[in-house]
């Protein structure tokens, strides 16, 4: 979304350093400043995730997406209300910016019924299908023909306008789901916007065993689509390309493809401590923290002050501790509540086994 | 008139698309070619822009129809044949089946399995899978075996909040045919009683249904009076009709097409024996496809999936313990 | 010394790959890194070029160790959770299934499945999916529940010229221990008397033996003697063994942590019912999970699967008839 | 097989005017008469295989090679003894020119006992794994990875050297198997030769149905695989483009891609008439006969007279008739002599449905 106020007033960064009189900003500048926001909210978010989990409060695993801030929150302020958003494990900027309160990201990963997946599903497994923001399935692959599905109804229907972005990542891009999905998107010409983050590894797996392609973005062309490179470090190119990328699928180009190159700054889930990421890797550009590379650009830019980003990092602290406790005050879900069907039909349940006495 | 089983899914296909807006058909070849059954023969024509031809991609055709059921539409997807489901499957049962469950929100789709066996069709043109998707949670199971059922269940298959797996037998295609289309249906979910009879009880679906008729045509003969129950769903299971059936009969032999390991067989069986023990005057049996992939030759075929003699054969069994 | 399920997993590998040059492994970050539980940590550095990472492909995967069967080496395929099997399901159900059968070439191959519910693994990485892969013809489908026996069925079932489904328990991973590994095993195919009993029998396999002698342990305070069989494999299933204990017992309660319908446990009572109902002095029953997706939450997940006490609610139900 | 002779002496079409005296002819002569004489074999076995359909004495369906012989010959007689061949449905004479029989073909349409697939498998599910040759499941693309796995064994068994050919339909590509197996190959660099008969129609559904790419070859760069394009109407070029991506892949030079663009000059099945074909595409370059084309080569060049190619055709259709013959004096399958069961070890075969009484 363009803009972070407009999303949700729940997952809105509260207050910040407004510009300084007569400091008019560019467009450019609000833009940047909002998705380094978001950007900030996520990493502070993800934070507190990986300390949940430390001290044993989150069951299962939890996956961050530490590194990968930049291209995700552009994805995020790249998309509109009501285009469709299809995020995958290392999305957290993305899904707040799209529209993802902080309180449902907590609820899942905690198990909390007042969630949107009520308990029944967890962390990086949530979304509000309704609203246009997918709940993954853990298959890699899976979602791009969903989006597809989506986009094809609205051009059914008469409602065309919307771009589907539907992200992957490069171990992800050796699913056939993938070649379907956006071989799908192509002959349907669809507008959907398919965003890799080659992230160098698909858990321990480097892309030399995911791959043998120069690039990743050499696959558009044999799907007939268009195809983008961004560095993924790099939050005002994600922007730009993001921005370019969506602009051309909403105005009936078909396809795009993205991809964006970085590093996963952080393991596989916080039960992996990525030992065997190559630190040749870390040295390079690749393996800046997009974070702080945003931070550069907006202090030196003047889009921002450093008391400014001290200001938005509290405030997303403060919104995630606030919102932390209205959650941890949830209740449990009660097994004795639930229906346990998973037919919508009422009429048609299974009479086996029959409910226990 | 006479109308046969695939005409009738035809017809079904083009009722529904005329009267709610919101189905469309999307499958290989289904558009201008009218399908490779010609189930979707002139449906192309008749509704511009609702029958969609895709590439050979399973999983995206799953995946896309799961999408736009997301935004209210109600698709029919048509696969090639059953045995083609295979490379959709993951979306079916993971996607498809746990949307509801996951979110609240409902995925009504129905995907159309042309299923079983017909003579020189061979190991991947004949398969009965009902049990893969009736064993997974979320997916509702189809398995009409009368033209008339065939119609009315494709209609309300479509009109069902949940995904329909639904297995169309292509034998009976061209070959089963009725006087006229019905006007009124059994509810979704309940078992029909084919053939009353008081001797034993034959539970089966789809083709069996036709054998398991002439079997009993062939016991009747000898003096018995056989009972057929048609299960018509899969899944749910009409557990009720079964028991009170096999509570006149005291005999149950259950029927199949598809493999024995799981089979709806064995479901029949496992639930009559828990439920209706004190009912049983002889221990219940089970008839299935051998445990092979099917074989293409004629002969082999015939001799691989029940027939009215095997049936009959297997009853005769257990009408004399 | 004291070996868990998971490290018996390791050293039966590492034994395969020492003995039988024809072993090699595959599957997603198997090699440097040992893969997502370690199952095969250091195998990579101690069998050179025999433990090979493969991309996010399980069709593909599954496609080359059916290729590398025919080439005569013993591939073993991990799958990272049983749940991702599905898109590799093609592969595994229509082509290593079938070959032997079409060819008279046999496809000697392992795909071990990390399966079952952990607190907290979700809809999608906590999956049975022994039944699946049962109900289709030409697999042999494992299901080991013990230490020796993960140990002793994986050096089996990679000298078995069938492909075979190895569907491993992530909850015994770490928890369940040894004090050695087995010198001697028993035969493939055969189920265990993990307890005897005279008053009723409870079937089950993989975790749930272990719920089961854990409700038979709650119930012997309670003065029954509950026979509880393992039965190990799940195809070919070892009725001999189950039909002996249930004559002794005249009680049968089947307990499976996969969904109701069509599972082991349908199988199980059907085949009991149908060779053996005379030997039943009550009603057969089973105990399954619940017909949903796996629940994430801990407290939704262990309402959703049989526990000790669920079991033992079962069985005293049972018991009392 | 480089020369017929040696592939199968079974097989191989017999007599035929072999060059007249003083006429020494070239090496590329040479191998362009076996082709063309592979060609008129499996046109011959085809024509009488729909013969056979139409009489009622094929059970279920007949799928035929008809235009695209030139492409699926050069395969076959681009490979050596010990490579590794999966053909498709449309590659009777690939499969005859490595080393099949016409006895087995006929065998396995009409379902004897005696055929490769003895009765269990019919019409182009037909091979020997253990002689390299893959009986297809139906499954488009599902053979790709088993000639890769077939390929990595060999290299892990020290026995390098062979190559791997699968063949794949335009339709067949938008499978996500075509994509995987593809990629395997390519991160492994296997000696794989991945033939696409661009046939112009997946059944019914032509190729914009299935691809929004210029050409299909397009896709081998986004793999870092070698690409190739043929017009497979062109004896000389198909056999010139397989020769040379064959020789590629047995020299180390990892996967190739041949595109071979042609018209399917039959229906899907010969139970289709095939009357969706655009009637512009018969007329257009893409839908000459190969085995016409061929011939005005032959003759052209001066490779072969008519009356060679006269008695060629004469001794194939001997052959086929000699094979059918013998085939159809073989018994029929008998169901009482069938094991039924598809287990391999002797001990493990469950005992549910006990055998009939
Ligand atoms: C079809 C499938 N196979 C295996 C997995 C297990 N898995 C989960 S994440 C992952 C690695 C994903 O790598 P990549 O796509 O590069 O995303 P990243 O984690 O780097 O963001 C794997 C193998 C899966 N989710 N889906
Ligand atoms: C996965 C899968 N889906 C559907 C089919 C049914 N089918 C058989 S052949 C065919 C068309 C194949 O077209 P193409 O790959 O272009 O090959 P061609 O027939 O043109 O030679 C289809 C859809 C199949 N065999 N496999
Ligand atoms: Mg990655
Ligand atoms: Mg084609």
């Amino acid at each position: 979304m363009d803009d972070p106020i407009q999303c949700s007033t729940e997952s809105r960064p509260s207050g910040g350093g407004a510009p300084g009189p007569g400091q008019a900003l560019s467009m450019e500048a609000d833009r940047c400043r909002s998705a380094y926001r978001w950007m900030v909210l996520a990493r502070v978010l993800d934070d507190k995730l990986a300390s949940l989990y430390r001290g044993g409060k989150i069951h299962g695993g939890v996956f961050l997406s530490r590194g990968q801030e930049a291209l995700s929150a552009a994805i995020g302020v790249a998309l509109q209300r009501g285009d469709i958003f299809a995020p995958l494990i290392r999305d957290t900027a993305g899904r707040l910016a799209f529209g993802e309160t902080v309180a449902e990201a907590l609820r899942t990963c905690l198990g909390s019924p007042l969630g949107p997946m009520r308990a029944r599903d967890g962390n990086v497994h949530r979304g509000r299908p309704r609203d246009g923001l997918l709940p993954m399935i853990s298959h890699l692959g899976a979602m791009i023909a969903v989006v597809n599905g989506m986009l094809l109804a609205r051009r059914l229907q008469g409602r065309p306008g919307s771009v589907g972005a539907a992200c992957l990542g490069d171990g992800g891009t050796s699913t056939g789901s993938f070649h379907e999905g956006i071989n799908q998107a192509a002959i349907e010409r669809l507008p959907l916007v398919l965003v890799i983050a080659d992230n160098q590894y698909a858990y321990s797996t480097p892309t030399c065993r995911q791959f043998a392609c120069q690039s990743l973005v050499d696959r558009a062309v044999g799907y007939g689509v268009q195809g983008h490179l961004a560095d993924g470090t790099d939050l005002l190119e994600c922007m730009r390309v993001l921005a370019d990328a969506v602009g051309r699928a909403r105005s009936g180009q078909g396809p795009q493809m993205v991809v964006a190159r970085l590093l996963r700054l952080c393991g596989h889930g916080e039960h992996d401590d990525a030992s065997y990421v190559d630190p040749a890797l870390k040295e390079s550009e690749l393996g800046r923290d997009c974070l702080q590379v945003a931070e550069e650009i907006l202090i030196g830019r003047g889009w921002a002050t450093t008391a400014d980003l001290a200001g938005w990092r509290h405030d997303a602290q403060a919104q995630i501790e606030a919102a932390l406790a209205e959650v941890q005050r949830d209740p449990q879900p009660d097994p004795y509540q639930e229906t346990w069907t998973a037919i919508a039909s009422e009429g048609l349940r299974d009479g086996y086994p029959a409910p226990p006495a | 008139m006479s109308v046969t089983y695939l005409e009738a899914i035809r017809l079904a296909q083009a009722r529904v698309l005329a009267e709610d807006p919101r189905v469309f058909i999307y499958g290989q070849d289904v558009g201008a070619f009218g399908g490779a059954f010609k189930a979707t023969k002139n449906l192309a024509e008749q509704f511009p822009g609702r029958v969609i031809d895709a590439p050979i991609s399973e999983d995206a055709i799953v995946g896309a129809a799961i999408g736009a059921a997301i935004e209210g539409l109600r698709p029919i997807v048509e696969i090639q044949f059953a045995d083609f489901s295979m490379p959709g499957f993951n979306q079916i049962v993971n996607q498809a089946a746990t949307l509801y469950w996951r979110t609240g929100v409902p995925c009504p789709l129905v995907i159309r399995l042309p299923s079983g066996g017909t003579s020189g069709g061979g190991p991947f043109h004949s398969q009965c899978l009902e049990a893969l998707y009736a064993h997974m949670p979320g997916l509702l199971v189809m398995a009409p075996g009368t033209v008339e059922d065939v119609y009315s269940m494709l209609i309300e298959a479509v009109a069902l909040d949940d995904p329909v797996i639904f297995c169309e037998h292509k034998l009976l295609y061209y070959h089963l045919k009725a006087d006229r289309l019905p006007e009124a249906a059994l509810p979704a979910g309940k078992a029909r009683i084919a053939r009353p009879g008081r001797d034993m009880t034959l539970v089966t679906y789809s083709a069996m249904v036709h054998e398991a008729l002439a079997a009993a045509e062939e016991l009747a003969a000898e003096g018995y009076q056989i009972e057929v129950v048609d299960l018509r769903v899969l899944k749910p299971l009409d557990t009720d009709t079964v028991m009170a059936s096999v509570a006149r009969t005291g005999r149950l032999l259950a029927v199949g097409e598809a493999w024995p390991w799981g089979g709806v067989t064995a479901e029949i069986v496992a639930r009559v024996a828990a439920e209706g023990l004190h009912l049983l005057d002889a221990p219940p049996q089970r008839i299935n496809a051998k445990d092979t992939p099917i074989p293409y030759h004629p002969n082999l075929w015939a001799a691989h999936r029940p027939t009215a003699r095997s049936i009959a054969a297997a009853a005769r069994r257990a009408l004399q313990t």
